[in-house]
C-alpha cells in the first residue's frame, strides 16, 4: 500500500467545519439523516477494523449493534439507569460478546468464517425475538429516554447530533492512532500472511480476538447511540440486510480506509434518500451504483479525495 | 402484468390536475403511511387507491368547504413503511414534520403502528389507523383513532361461531409477530370468557415461513376438529394447503381470510371461515352502494381496507369542514363527534380509547370461493 | 561437542502421511558464523526450517535454543527465542510498504499492546526501530523503494527485502531458506555480502542453499541431510570428499547397483 | 409422522441442494461467492409464472423456457458484472454480487410488487400416500428431478469436453489458459449452467411455496450454509449439505419449535464445522 499520506489537511478541515456548522441550518428530516449517518459511520469504522485491517469478512455486525442498542435501551427504560452509565455498560457487554466471533476466527477464515458471522447475526436477532422475558420480543422496547447532559435532556435532534459528532470524532482519532501504531500494522500483516506474521513474533490469536473485541465494543457504542436517538427498538432493524448494508459501507468507502468508511456510510445512507423522489426505482438504482463503484473505483470512494491506497490488486 | 402502479399514478394525476384548476385554492394535505413495497404491498396499494378515490370524489364536487366559506381540495401524501418499524418511524416523522399535513392515516401493520405512536402523539396530530392489535388503543394515547373493529371483536365473533358449530377441541396456530400474537391473546381470552374453553394446542410459526409440514403434521396427529390461525395471508394459505394435503377435513378459521388469501389458497379456501371488519357481500345499503361505485371505477371488488380508508377520508373531510385545518382543532372536532355513518357502519370518534367502530362479520367461503356472510356483529 | 552450541535438536521426527520428512534428527548449530544445511531435493531441509521456526509441529523430538525448548510451540514463541527466518517462496506483506515490512520484522522490539497504541507511549522505541530499519534498507540497497508496496518490487529485490525484514528482529539465529534461488551472479554477490556483514555483527546464520559454490565458499561447517537423516557434518573440505554425500547427490555408481 | 417430516424435509432440502450446487459450480470455476444465486432461482420462477399464467403457455414448455432464461441471466451476469472485477480481492467481488442481488431482487419487486403469487403445480391431484406417509406429488417430483439433474451434471462433467474444460478451469485458471482453453468463455458457461441449475430449483420450488420477489436472500443463505457444511467446493458435499439442512429444519420445528429452528440449524452448522473443519467432503471436486 502506498505509504498513507493522510487525506489532504484542507479536506479534513472543511469536513470538520461542515460537520459542525451546517446541521443547524438543515430541515428536520435532513438533520435526522445527519444523525443516522453519524451513527452508521461509527458502526462502519468498527467493521473496518475487522474487514479492512484484519481482512476477515464479517456479515453479522448487526448482531453487535443489536446487543449494544438493547443493553442501553433495557437499562435506561426497565431499570432507569442514566444513559451515561448505560453507554459504558453497552460497550463492555458488546465487547465481551466480541469473543463469540473472535474465537471462531482463530479456527476458520475466508468464507467459512463469513458463514459463521452470518449465523451469529441471525442467532442474535432470533434470540432478541424469542427471549421476550429480556427484550420484549417483537413488541420491541419503546419510549427510550434521551440522555441528560448538564441538567437538560438532549431532546432536540440537533443537541443529540453534536453528541454523535463528538463520539465519532473520538472514534476517528482512535482509529488513526491505531492505523499508524504497531498494533494496526500487525493486524494488516496478519491479514496479508498469517504464517509470516507469526514468524515475526505476532501472537495471531491475541490480535484476532482483540480486533473482534475492540470492533464489537465500538459497534456497541453505535448501538447505544442508535437506541437513545430513535427511542424505539425492535428486532426487525438488526437483520442480515443491515449487516450487509454496513459491509457495503466499508467496501464502497474503501477497504481499510478510515475516511472511506465515513464516506461509505454517508453514501449508503443518504444516497437512497436522495434517490427517493424516484419512488420505487431508487433501490434498484442503488444496487447498480454498488456494482459501478466496485467496477471503476476498486479503492472505493476514498480514492476520490484522499491518497488512500487503491484496493490491493 | 398490468402495470398497476403506473396506471394508478396516471389516473391520480389527471384527477388532481382537473380539480386544481377548478378550485384554484391551495390543497389541504392528509398524510398516509402504508406498505407500498415488499410483502403486504398488495393491501397497501389498495389502501392508497381507496383513499385517493375518496379524495377525488370530494374534490370533484368542489373539495371541502371550510368554516370561513372557502373551498379547498384535498391532497394525499403517501409514504412507504415497507412493513418495517424503523422505516415506518422515518416515514411518519417525515409526514409529521411537514406542517402542511393536517392529519395522518395508517399505518396498517400493528408492528409499525404500536412503536411509532409516540411520534404522532408528541405532534398532537389526529391519526386514524387500521391496525387491529389491542394495545394500540390501550397505551393512553389521545391522538389515535381506529377505523376498524379490533381483534377482540373479531375473536369474540369467531369463537362464538366455531363453538356454535359444535367444536370444543380447537387447535390455535399464530404468527410470531405483533399481529399474530395479539390475535392469539384475543382469541384465547374470547374462548375463556365466553365459552370457558381453552385451546387444545397452541403452535407458533415465523413470518415468511414456507414449509408448514411440521405444524400441519402435529395438528393432524392431535386430531383436533377445528383450527384457528392468526397471522397474514401467505402463511395462512400455505398452512391450509398443507393441512388439506395431510387429510385435514375439519373447520379452518383464519383472521385474514380476505380476497388475497382466497386467491393464494385457491380451492383449498373452500369452507374456510374468517372474521373481517367488512366484506363486499355485506347486504346493508351503504355497503352495496360503495361496492357498486367501486366496481364501476376499478372493475374489481373492494376489500375491507378499501372501506376503512374510504370512510377515514370522508370522516376527516367532515371534521375539516367543521373545524378547519389546524391540527389541534381538527383533533378536538373528531373527539367531539359522537356518531358518524360510514360504509362499515356507524363510527363513534368520541370513544375515549379511540376505538370508533366494533362492527365485524364472519364469512365462510362457498364452492365458488365467494365469502358468504354467516354472522354479523355490531 | 564445542560448548558454543546455539541450537540443538534431538530425535526430531516429522512425517507427512507415509513420507518420513525428518527421522530422528539430532544436529547442532554452532554459535557464530554461517553453517550450511544441504541435501538433495526432498531431503527435509525446508521441513527442518519450518519445524525449528515453529511453522510446523514435529511428531517427536526436541529443539532447544540457548537453553529453551521450543519444539511444537507457536511460531511467535520461536521468534521470541531469537529465531528469524526467510521463506523459500517469498511471504512478504503485500499490503504494506517496504519500510512497513521491515518494521514488522522488529515487531517484538515494540510494545504493540492496545494501551501502547492508544496512548502512543511507544514513540521512542518506534523511532529507534525506524532508524535501524532504514540502516538495514541501506545495507540491502532498497532505500529507494522504501515507500512502495512490497508487491511492486522485482523478484531479487523481494528476496533481499525478506532478509532485511528478518534482520530487523536482531535475531540470535537467522534461518535462510534458499535465499539465492533464481538470482543472477550480481544479486548473489550482494546477498553474500549481506550475510557476511550480518555474521560480523554476531548473528549466526543457518543457510539452506543449492548453490554449492557459494555454500562451500562461505560456510564454516556444513550439515548434509538425506531422507530426513544427517549423513555428514563438518568443514566444507571434508564434506566435498565424503563418500556418503557424493552417493546421496550423484546416486550409486553403476557397478554398485 | 416423523417419517412424513423427514420426507418433506428432503423435498425442501433438494431445492437447497440444487441452489448450493449452482453456488459451488460458480465458486469452483470463478472463485466467486455469488450472493445473487438465490435471485437466479427467483428469476426462473417469475418467468415461468408470466409464461404460464399470463402468456397461457403450457407448463411443459414454460418450465424449460424459464430455466433457459435464468441460464441466460447467469451468462449475462458473468459477462457484464463479474468479468470486469475477477481477480480482485475477495471483498470487492463479494460486494459486486451483493449489488447484483439488490438489483435483481428489487427489480423483481418493482415489476411484480412484493406480494406472493400462487403457482400452478405441474401434476395436480391428491398426494400419494403409502405406509401412512403422505407425499405431495410436487415433493416427489422435486426429489426425482434433483437426482436426475445431479446424474446429468456428473455425466456432463466427466464425459463432455465442456465438463472437462470446466474442471480444468476450476483446478487452475492459469494452466487451463495455457492449455488453450478460453477461460473467460468457460467461466461464462459455468455461470450459465449454475444459473440453470438454480432455475430448475426455483421452478420446482414454486408450486410448493408462493412465488415472491423477496425469496432470493433466504434461499441464498440456506444454500450457502449447505455448501459450507458439504465442504466448500465439493459437489456431493453441496447435495448432502442441502438435504441435511432441509431435514434438520423440519425435524427441529416439529420436535422443538419453529421459533428456534434457524438458531438450532446454525448451531448444527457450527458443530459440524467443529467436527469436520473443512466440511463433509473437503476436496472432492
Amino acid at each position: 500500500m502506498m505509504s498513507r499520506r493522510p487525506a489532504p489537511r484542507a479536506a479534513l478541515a472543511v469536513a470538520a467545519v461542515a460537520a459542525v456548522a451546517v446541521p443547524p441550518l438543515l430541515a428536520p428530516y435532513a438533520l435526522h439523516l445527519c444523525v443516522m449517518v453519524g451513527i452508521f459511520a461509527i458502526l462502519a469504522l468498527s467493521l473496518n477494523l475487522i474487514c479492512g485491517w484484519a481482512g476477515m469478512i464479517s456479515l453479522g455486525h448487526a448482531g453487535f449493534w443489536l446487543i449494544g442498542a438493547y443493553t442501553t435501551a433495557l437499562l435506561t427504560t426497565d431499570h432507569g439507569i442514566a444513559f451515561w452509565w448505560a453507554l459504558p455498560a453497552s460497550i463492555g457487554i458488546t465487547a465481551a460478546s466480541g469473543l463469540l466471533l473472535g474465537l471462531p476466527s482463530l479456527r476458520w477464515n475466508g468464507h467459512f468464517l463469513a458463514v459463521i458471522t452470518i449465523a451469529f447475526g441471525m442467532i442474535v436477532q432470533t434470540l432478541s425475538v424469542n427471549w421476550e422475558w429480556l427484550t420484549h420480543g417483537n413488541d420491541g422496547v419503546s419510549n427510550i429516554p434521551r440522555p441528560v447532559l448538564f441538567g437538560h435532556r438532549l431532546g432536540a435532534n440537533l443537541a443529540f447530533y453534536y453528541l454523535v459528532v463528538v463520539i465519532l470524532a473520538a472514534v476517528w482519532a482512535l482509529m488513526h492512532r491505531f492505523i499508524v501504531s504497531g498494533y494496526g500494522r500487525a493486524l494488516k500483516a496478519l491479514r496479508d500472511d498469517e504464517v509470516a506474521a507469526a514468524c515475526m513474533g505476532v501472537n495471531i490469536a491475541r490480535f484476532k480476538v482483540t480486533a473482534f473485541v475492540l470492533s464489537a465494543g465500538i459497534a456497541g457504542m453505535a448501538g447505544s447511540l442508535y437506541a437513545s436517538y430513535v427511542r424505539f427498538l425492535n428486532p426487525d432493524s438488526f437483520g442480515l440486510d443491515t449487516s450487509i448494508r454496513v459491509f457495503v459501507m466499508v467496501v464502497i468507502g474503501g477497504i481499510g480506509s478510515i475516511g472511506g468508511s465515513i464516506l461509505g456510510s454517508f453514501a449508503v445512507y443518504v444516497l437512497p434518500e436522495v434517490l427517493r423522489p424516484l419512488q420505487q426505482y431508487y433501490y434498484v438504482i442503488w444496487g447498480v451504483v454498488v456494482i459501478v463503484v466496485m467496477r471503476f473505483l476498486p479503492g472505493g470512494l476514498a480514492t476520490i479525495w484522499s491518497s488512500a491506497p487503491p484496493g490491493r490488486e | 402484468m398490468k402495470r398497476r402502479q403506473v396506471l394508478g399514478g396516471v389516473a391520480a394525476l389527471t384527477a388532481v390536475g382537473y380539480v386544481g384548476a377548478a378550485a384554484g385554492a391551495e390543497p389541504i394535505r392528509i398524510g398516509l403511511d402504508a406498505v407500498l413495497t415488499g410483502a403486504g404491498a398488495d393491501i397497501g396499494e389498495r389502501i392508497r387507491r381507496a383513499a385517493q378515490w375518496a379524495m377525488d370524489r370530494i374534490n370533484r364536487n368542489g373539495g371541502v368547504q371550510l368554516p370561513d366559506g372557502s373551498r379547498r381540495p384535498l391532497e394525499l401524501v403517501a409514504v412507504d413503511d415497507q412493513a418495517k418499524p424503523d422505516i415506518g418511524l422515518n416515514a411518519i416523522r417525515r409526514l409529521v414534520d411537514d406542517p402542511t399535513v393536517v392529519a395522518l392515516l395508517g399505518p396498517d401493520w400493528s408492528s409499525v403502528t404500536y412503536p411509532t405512536l409516540f411520534v404522532g402523539e408528541e405532534a398532537g396530530i389526529a391519526q386514524i389507523t387500521s391496525s387491529v392489535a389491542q394495545r394500540i388503543t390501550q397505551a393512553g394515547m389521545k391522538h389515535i383513532f381506529r377505523a376498524r373493529s379490533t381483534d377482540a371483536d373479531w375473536m369474540a365473533a369467531l369463537a362464538d361461531y366455531i363453538v356454535a358449530e359444535g367444536h370444543q377441541q380447537i387447535g390455535v396456530t399464530y404468527a410470531n409477530s405483533e399481529f399474530g400474537r395479539s390475535g392469539r391473546a384475543a382469541f384465547v381470552r374470547a374462548l375463556k370468557e365466553r365459552r370457558n374453553l381453552a385451546p387444545a394446542q397452541e403452535l407458533s410459526y415465523a413470518v415468511g415461513d414456507t414449509d408448514f409440514t411440521a405444524i400441519a403434521g402435529r395438528l393432524v396427529q392431535s386430531g383436533v376438529p377445528a383450527v384457528c390461525n392468526l397471522g397474514n395471508e401467505p402463511e395462512g394459505a400455505l398452512l391450509i394447503k398443507t393441512l388439506r394435503q395431510l387429510g385435514f377435513r375439519g373447520l379452518f378459521a383464519f383472521n385474514s381470510a380476505d380476497s388475497i388469501f382466497a386467491k393464494l389458497a385457491g380451492p383449498d379456501a373452500i369452507g374456510v371461515v374468517g372474521s373481517l371488519s367488512w366484506v363486499d357481500t355485506k347486504s346493508d345499503a351503504a355497503s352495496q352502494a360503495f361496492v357498486g361505485a367501486y366496481r364501476a371505477q376499478f372493475n374489481e371488488t373492494p376489500i375491507g381496507h378499501s372501506a376503512i380508508y374510504y370512510d377515514a377520508i370522508n370522516l376527516l373531510a367532515d371534521a375539516i369542514a367543521r373545524a378547519g385545518t389546524d391540527r389541534g382543532a381538527l383533533l378536538a372536532a373528531l373527539k367531539s363527534t359522537d356518531a358518524w355513518g360510514g360504509v362499515q357502519g356507524n363510527y363513534h370518534p368520541s370513544a375515549p380509547t379511540g376505538d370508533m367502530i366494533h362492527s365485524c362479520v364472519v364469512i365462510r367461503y362457498n364452492q365458488q370461493l365467494v365469502p358468504e356472510v354467516v354472522a354479523v356483529r355490531d | 561437542m564445542a560448548a558454543t552450541a546455539l541450537l540443538q535438536t534431538s530425535g526430531l521426527t516429522r512425517s507427512f502421511g507415509g513420507l518420513l520428512a525428518l527421522s530422528d534428527l539430532t544436529i547442532t548449530v554452532e554459535a557464530g558464523g554461517i553453517q550450511g544445511l544441504i541435501g538433495p531435493n526432498g531431503s527435509g531441509k525446508s521441513t527442518f526450517i519450518n519445524v525449528v521456526s515453529g511453522v510446523l509441529r514435529p511428531d517427536a523430538g526436541r529443539v532447544t535454543i540457548a537453553g529453551r525448548q521450543i519444539a511444537g510451540r507457536r511460531a511467535d514463541i520461536a521468534a521470541r527465542a531469537g529465531i528469524a527466518r526467510t521463506f523459500q517462496n517469498l511471504r512478504l506483506f503485500g499490503g504494506l510498504t517496504v519500510l512497513e515490512n521491515v518494521l514488522m520484522g522488529g515487531h517484538l522490539r515494540l510494545r504493540t499492546g492496545l494501551a501502547a497504541a492508544l496512548l502512543g507511549t511507544d514513540r521512542a522505541r518506534e523511532q529507534g526501530l525506524r532508524e535501524h530499519a532504514e540502516q538495514i534498507l541501506a545495507l540491502v540497497r532498497l532505500t529507494h523503494r522504501m515507500r512502495q508496496p512490497a508487491g511492486t518490487l522485482s523478484y531479487g529485490e523481494q528476496r533481499r527485502l525478506e532478509i532485511a525484514r528478518a534482520l530487523a528482529a536482531r535475531p540470535r539465529l537467522l534461518l535462510l531458506d534458499e535465499p539465492l534461488a533464481g538470482m543472477n551472479p550480481a544479486e548473489m554477490a550482494m546477498v553474500v555480502e549481506i550475510m557476511q556483514h550480518t555474521v560480523a555483527e554476531g548473528v549466526t546464520i543457518l543457510l539452506v542453499e543449492h548453490a554449492m559454490r557459494v555454500v562451500m565458499a562461505v560456510c564454516a561447517r556444513i550439515t548434509v541431510l538425506n531422507f530426513g537423516r544427517c549423513i555428514a557434518a563438518g568443514p566444507p573440505a571434508a564434506i566435498r570428499r565424503d563418500e556418503a554425500v557424493i552417493r546421496a547427490y550423484l546416486g550409486r555408481a553403476r557397478h554398485d547397483a | 409422522m416423523l417419517v412424513q417430516i423427514v420426507v418433506s424435509g428432503l423435498a425442501s432440502g433438494a431445492t437447497y441442494a440444487l441452489i448450493a450446487l449452482g453456488f459451488v459450480i460458480i465458486w469452483n470455476t470463478a472463485a466467486v461467492v455469488n450472493f445473487a444465486q438465490g435471485e437466479f432461482a427467483v428469476a426462473a420462477m417469475f418467468v415461468a409464472l408470466v409464461l404460464s399464467r399470463f402468456g397461457h403457455v403450457p407448463l411443459f414448455l414454460a418450465l424449460p423456457a424459464s430455466v433457459a432464461a435464468s441460464a441466460l441471466l447467469g451468462w449475462l451476469t458473468e459477462r457484464i458484472v463479474i468479468r470486469p472485477v475477477i481477480g480482485r480481492n475477495a471483498m470487492t467481488v463479494v460486494t459486486v454480487t451483493i449489488g447484483l442481488q439488490i438489483v435483481l431482487s428489487d427489480g423483481a419487486k418493482l415489476i411484480f410488487g412484493g406480494q406472493p403469487y400462487p403457482f400452478p403445480a405441474p401434476f395436480s391431484g391428491a398426494p400419494l400416500g403409502f405406509g401412512g406417509v403422505v407425499l405431495p406429488r410436487q415433493s416427489l417430483l422435486v426429489i426425482l428431478a434433483m437426482a436426475l439433474l445431479v446424474a446429468a451434471l456428473h455425466a456432463m462433467s466427466v464425459l463432455t469436453p465442456f465438463g472437462k474444460r470446466l474442471r480444468a478451469v476450476a483446478q487452475d485458471r492459469e494452466v487451463a489458459a495455457m492449455m488453450g482453453i478460453d477461460v473467460n468463455r468457460t467461466v461464462a458457461q459455468g455461470f450459465a449452467v449454475s444459473a440453470a441449475v438454480a432455475g430448475v430449483a426455483g421452478v420446482l420450488l414454486a408450486p410448493v411455496i408462493f412465488v415472491s420477489a423477496d425469496l432470493g436472500l433466504p434461499l441464498l443463505i440456506k444454500s450457502f450454509v449447505a455448501a459450507i457444511i458439504g465442504g466448500f467446493g465439493s459437489y456431493p458435499g453441496a447435495l448432502a449439505g442441502g438435504l441435511l439442512i432441509g431435514v434438520i429444519d423440519n425435524v427441529v420445528s416439529y420436535a422443538v419449535s419453529t421459533d428456534y429452528r434457524d438458531v438450532i440449524s446454525f448451531l448444527v452448522l457450527i458443530v459440524m464445522l467443529l467436527l469436520r473443519p473443512t466440511g463433509l467432503f473437503p476436496n472432492h471436486r
